[in-house]
């Protein structure tokens, strides 16, 4: 049963490791926490008084003699019973109205909202800025003090939308189109989960939020490119790729990058037959828009993620095939 | 719910005769009207699918199955002349069900209005496959 | 062992012909085994319906989700096969009730005869269906990811495999039903000729008889709901 | 311990004649296999969810240790969403739902109403072999591939996965089928068994509660069955009902999913409550404090259960009108509950409280379970659902309710009725001893899940954030300890078995029919047909003194 561990996004060091934040509220959603600690008060008073009364009870009326009988036989108490139906029925209607008002705060993106889709794949979110050619994945850039609202779409199974920080979350339901909006209040970079399961890489479907001042947005930050084509190639292969291939020859869920630029391998076909393929550009543009096309037997029963070019547009690949070069000893020289 | 009185649950519990309710014989006659009332009434459904009334088709059919159905479940199925016991019990299971219809129904007819969700007009994405896409479960 | 001896109450036979009937031990009376098991069998025509109930939920669900496919789609349907077995399921319905009353006034020959038509009735329905199944795979009609619709009738309408894959899994599931509700009507057959029912005990022909118009109550609103798509 | 040994007497330690009980009236595999008397089928189940609890407390284990490192420390990914579905699945349909009804129900509701069996034997053994053939089946999908979609079979997930859905999607079926005719088996027996005199309201809560608990089977149960037929109808023929790709809705899915799975919460949680009723009064000796209040809200919470389920959906996309109607009836599920955590406590107040293994067992139900219920009114409010939504806070609370308060029950009643079923006395010592390392654990166990939930954690993660990692350390460490009191609690059990000391006719001094039989109980039970003369839990006319006299021994 122990064979191996996944790769994991929470090992590197970018992660951010300040466990305040996840307690850190950086949204306007305040009332989530306000109602979260009054509902928490009034649950610990109950259970302060139930466990009190318990106490008691049992040190005061403990049997001490096997003769003795109960202190009173009492088996009802109109009154009593009348207080403890209607009190706990107030209370419980004033917090369901309070956390009406809250979702229905939640549910309606204000006017002048910005407007962002999210779409997640397993196991990966890709994310769509307004008016914006380009995208980014696994990583999200969004203004502070500014309505951020997304449609969320999902091209295989259930996920979910989840920033701790922001207090939203929604499911991602394939075939529909589900929304949410958060208005972020303090820079920083934050956690975004996926809280639907969804498969084998659930845990490690990761995204990073990062809040921005107004400027800094500007910029489009999630645009930016390195003048050097083997930086933006390692970007995308620790956004992308990491999780099934290693840089070190290990082999995980595919082959390892090491050495694998330039080198031959035989591949399955579709119709079973087989041939030796060359790593060449031609190849590894073809296994990134459709990864199940020639595949080497060994890695048959893994299924990759289909990179289309809305996703990962040519030139983007060709950053990677740069960064594939220089994992290669030959540097992709060897014939 | 409603339960027999102390009395009577001695009486339900450990009844001796007489209780003849239960073993009622209905007269052959009121079970063939009874056929000719369902026959004439499958007439009725039929005629009343060639008439449009909009939105309310649809309760229209189901108020005409329902009398059927009421017929069937009273007579045919003795109903009529059973316990309470029994007939809470069954009936209580239409209005469970009735809770299902009511509230995936609600949910359903409701998701438009506030723009929270749209349905895709296009299918989902047929790009992806999952690994074995003649899906077998345990019989592959 | 319990100590005292066993008091089992016993029903006498009406006539020759006719067997005793035994009252479980655990039972008092004959009475409470009737009421006893009558109720049980009631709770579980309830979870039939509860069954059965979920189907139509999700008849109800796609009908408000598709309106104009599940009424195209209803039209390919043939109404006049569906009215025929409506009217074919109410006759065995009223055999059946007939059966039932001929085995409460310890009428063998005719509770036999009632039973063989409820039977026959069952058969011509299975008949009808097939040829209804046969008619809808000719066209493609077939349900989920086997639907194909060569001819492209149904091309124009928004997932019109939904209306196949809800109507050929609720006629499925009924038609299982019509098929293990004859088995049962053949045994209580089978019973009766041993002269096993009779004024004093005819429970389970009252049982299966229930089943059976259980069968019935749930197909009158499958006719209209299918094949006159409101 | 300053607590009081429950009474024993010598007077009977003399070998007990020749009078033969439930257990040795006949011997050999078949005369089990082929039993129809409730007690020995009661018995089946006891032992049959015992090793399904045993199972799943092995893979809860298995869950808790690979959590140790944010990276996981055991499985690759794939197998971890293996581990803790099997989990799920082998403790709610193999353990909870059956547990309380099949085997202390089907032992102790008869004997306490009085009949000689339940009213439909057969029927009740058939129950049973669905449950080992649900069971088998489970097992023989595991052998096939294994399943992975968590025991809520959420689509289109489980329509794509390769995994053995089908297998395992029939095996709930089957089992379904066995708790619906455990329960209509129940309700006929109530309905129509009673013994002379026991009128409605002279029944002990247990029965009640069974009753309440037979109802929600019988009409939810159902729907779950036809969900997940669906689901192999899916996978078989694509007929699309649950799949967007086809035109279906995932969302349906969870309709019909909760519309069974929310009302199976109080499958698992009503009986436990009977049992606590019966351990409060007896073990205080104090009839119970509202005892209609408790009837009449067990029927309610069964009623109020079937309109509130759309509470588990609140982020999947239903309309927001229709969470307006949910999260607001929800809240009431919240007054019938209160309601019997007051008179429980009530209850106990001026009691004569014998601090026996039993007791123990329910006075540490009544503080988890308030935590339980208490938590569940936090995540009823919609906005702060919405950000607890499946995080370990929701894990936590759920079980606080199924294993902390459902599995605590089951102890306790298996403690009380322990010497009825089986004759013998276990180690009180002992039991005190696991009954502390218990409570110890479980709380060690969740309360950190509580925290982190509230932080974000989601659950179903097999690798998660480094900032979790020291909760998960302390959740992992109560695991273990809960895990050895448990396992204690198997050994003292087993050894009583042989070694334990004979048990009283009326053990604990109750005063519902149960105790009225001999211990254990003949085939048939009574001598004679009992007839009841008094009101229910009438402890006025005991003579406590006459228990300690070999009257009360066999």
């Amino acid at each position: 049963m122990i064979s191996f561990q996944d790769p994991t996004p929470y090992a590197s060091p970018e992660t951010p490791d300040k466990l305040g934040q996840l307690t850190m509220l950086a949204s306007t959603f305040s009332e989530v926490d306000t109602l979260f600690y009054f509902v928490m008060a009034t649950c610990v008073f109950f259970f302060v008084l139930i466990t009190v009364i318990l106490g008691y009870s049992v040190i005061r009326y403990r049997r001490r003699t096997e003769e003795q009988p109960a202190a009173s036989n009492t088996t009802h108490h109109t009154m009593l019973e009348v207080v403890w139906t209607v009190i706990p029925l107030i209370i419980v209607m004033v917090i369901f109205a309070w956390g009406w008002k809250g979702m229905n705060d939640m549910s309606n993106a204000p006017r002048g909202a910005r407007q962002y889709k999210a779409v997640a794949k397993q196991w990966n979110w890709t994310f769509f800025y307004p008016n914006d050619p380009s995208n980014s994945v696994n990583e999200l850039w969004v203004e502070v003090n500014k309505p951020a609202a997304f449609t969320l779409e999902s091209t295989d199974v259930l996920h979910s939308f989840f920033i701790p920080s922001m207090r939203v979350k929604r499911d991602v339901v394939p075939g529909r189109l589900n929304t949410l909006w958060f208005e972020p209040t303090q820079l920083g970079t934050y956690h975004m989960f996926c809280t639907e399961y969804c498969g084998k890489d659930h845990s490690v479907m990761y995204a990073k939020v990062h809040v921005v001042t107004k400027s800094e947005y500007e910029k489009r930050p999630w645009d930016q490119e390195d003048p050097n084509p083997v930086v933006n190639g390692q970007r995308i292969y620790s956004q992308l790729c990491k999780a099934c291939h290693t840089i070190d020859g290990a082999k995980l869920v595919g082959p390892s990058f090491k050495d694998l630029w330039g080198s031959s391998h035989v591949v399955q076909l579709a119709n079973g037959s087989q041939e030796t393929v060359k790593v060449d550009e031609a190849y590894v543009l073809e296994s990134i828009r459709n990864p199940n096309l020639k595949k080497q037997p060994e890695y048959l029963s893994q299924a990759m993620t289909q990179f289309d070019a809305a996703v990962l547009p040519d030139r983007r690949v060709n950053f990677l095939i740069e960064y594939l070069k220089t994992l290669s000893a030959s540097g992709g020289e060897k014939k | 719910m409603s339960h027999p009185s102390p009395s009577h649950a001695a009486h339900d519990a450990h009844g001796s005769h007489g209780d003849a309710g239960h073993h009622h014989v209905a007269s052959a006659g009121l079970f063939f009207n009874v056929l000719v009332a369902l026959l004439f009434l499958t007439v009725i459904t039929v005629a009343a699918s060639r008439f449009d009334f909009g939105s309310a088709n649809l309760l229209i059919a189901m108020l005409i199955a329902s009398v059927k159905a009421a017929l069937v479940m009273s007579i045919f199925m003795h109903l009529k002349w059973d316990t309470a016991v029994n007939r809470i019990m069954f009936l209580s299971s239409f209005l469970f069900l009735s809770l299902l219809f009511l509230f995936t129904l609600a949910d359903l007819s409701t998701r438009g209005m506030d723009e929270q969700l749209q349905r895709v007009s296009a299918p989902v994405a047929d790009q992806w496959k999952h690994p074995n896409p003649s899906g077998g479960g345990a019989h592959h | 062992m319990s100590d005292h001896a066993h008091h089992s109450v016993v029903i006498p036979a009406p006539g020759p012909g006719f067997q005793d009937h035994v009252v479980a031990h655990h039972f008092d009376t004959a009475d409470q085994e009737f009421d006893a098991c009558k109720l049980g069998f009631w709770l579980f025509l309830a979870t039939e319906i509860l069954l059965f109930g979920g189907l139509f939920a999700a008849y109800f669900y796609f009908h408000q989700m598709y309106p104009e496919t599940f009424v195209a789609c209803g039209k390919t349907l043939s109404w006049k096969l569906g009215a025929l077995n409506t009217t074919v399921l109410l006759l065995s319905s009223w055999t059946m009730a007939m059966g039932v009353r001929s085995a409460q006034t310890s009428e063998k020959g005719k509770l036999l005869v009632y039973c063989a038509l409820t039977v026959l009735g069952a058969a011509i329905f299975m008949v009808v269906k097939f040829f209804e199944y046969s008619a809808k795979i000719d066209h493609g009609f077939l349900p989920g990811r086997f639907f194909t619709d060569p001819a492209g009738e149904l091309a124009h309408l928004e997932f019109p495999n939904m209306f196949f894959s809800i109507y050929f899994t609720m006629t499925g599931i009924h038609g299982l039903h019509v098929l293990i509700g004859a088995a049962l009507i053949i045994w209580i057959m089978v019973g009766a000729k041993r002269g096993r029912f009779h004024a004093g005990y005819y429970l389970p022909v009252d049982l299966v008889g229930l089943y059976w118009h259980l069968v019935d109550l749930i197909w009158i609103f499958l006719f209209p709901l299918l094949y006159l798509v409101p | 311990m300053t607590t009081h040994a429950p009474i024993q007497t010598t007077a009977h330690d003399a070998p007990q004649g020749e009078r033969k009980n439930y257990l040795n009236c006949t011997t050999g595999f078949w005369s089990w296999a082929s039993t129809l008397d409730h007690k020995r089928i009661g018995v089946m189940y006891l032992v049959g969810t015992t090793l399904a609890f045993l199972a799943g407390g092995l893979f809860a284990l298995l869950i808790r240790l690979h959590l140790w490192k944010p990276e996981g420390a055991l499985f690759d990914n794939a197998t971890y969403n293996q581990v803790f579905t099997l989990h799920g699945v082998f403790m709610v349909f193999m353990f909870i739902i059956p547990a309380i009804p099949g085997s202390l129900g089907n032992i102790v509701l008869p004997l306490m109403l009085g009949t000689k069996d339940v009213a439909l034997p057969r029927l009740n053994l058939l129950s049973f072999y669905l449950w080992v053939a649900g069971t088998c089946m489970a097992i023989y999908a595991i052998l096939a591939g294994g399943f992975d979609t968590g025991w809520t079979f959420y689509t289109p997930y489980s329509l794509y996965t390769d995994k053995a859905v089908v297998a395992i999607g029939l095996a709930v079926f089957v089992l379904g089928f066995s708790s619906i005719f455990t329960g209509l088996n129940f309700i006929v027996t109530t309905h129509k068994l009673r013994a002379k005199g026991l009128t409605w309201f002279r029944m002990p809560l247990f029965v009640w509660a069974i009753y309440a608990t037979s109802l929600l089977q019988v009409l939810a149960t159902p729907v779950l069955g036809i969900t997940v037929a669906l689901v192999a109808l899916e996978r078989w023929y694509g007929v699309g009902i649950f799949d967007p790709r086809m035109g279906g809705d995932p969302v349906l899915f969870q309709h019909f999913f909760w519309f069974y799975s929310h009302p199976a919460v109080y499958i698992m949680i009503l009986p436990a409550m009977g049992v606590i009723s019966e351990m409060l009064t007896v073990h205080s000796r104090k009839p119970l404090f509202g005892y209609k209040m408790i009837a009449f809200s067990s029927l309610a919470i069964a009623v109020i259960s079937f309109l509130v389920w759309g509470h588990h959906m609140f982020t999947s996309g239903q309309s927001t009108y229709a969470m307006f109607a949910f999260s607001f009836l929800t809240f009431f599920v919240a007054i019938p509950t209160a309601i019997k955590e007051f008179s429980w406590v009530a209850t106990v107040w001026k009691g004569s409280i014998a601090l026996n293994a039993p007791m123990l067992y329910a006075l540490a139900f009544l503080i988890i379970f308030a935590i339980g219920g208490l938590t569940g009114v936090i995540l009823g409010a919609l906005s702060v659902d919405i950000h607890l939504h499946d995080t370990y806070f929701v894990v936590a609370h759920f079980h606080y309710v199924m294993m902390g308060s459902t599995a605590l029950a089951f102890f306790a009643g298996l403690h009380h009725w322990w010497p009825k079923i089986f004759g013998r006395m276990y180690s009180e010592f002992a039991a005190k001893i696991a009954c502390a390392i218990i409570f110890v654990g479980f709380n060690l166990t969740f309360i950190p899940q509580f925290v982190m939930g509230s932080r974000g954690m989601p659950r179903r993660y097999a690798q998660y954030v480094p900032e979790f990692e020291v909760f998960h350390q302390w959740s992992t460490i109560g695991a273990i300890v809960l895990g050895s009191g448990l396992a204690l609690m198997v050994v003292y059990l087993v050894h009583s078995l042989f070694a334990g000391k004979p048990a009283m006719k009326n053990q604990w001094g109750g005063v519902t029919l149960d105790w009225e039989t001999p211990t254990p109980p003949p085939l048939e039970n009574f001598d004679h047909p009992p007839v009841v003369t008094r009101e229910v839990y009438d402890y006025s006319a005991v003579d406590f003194k006459a228990m300690r006299t070999p009257a009360n021994s066999n």
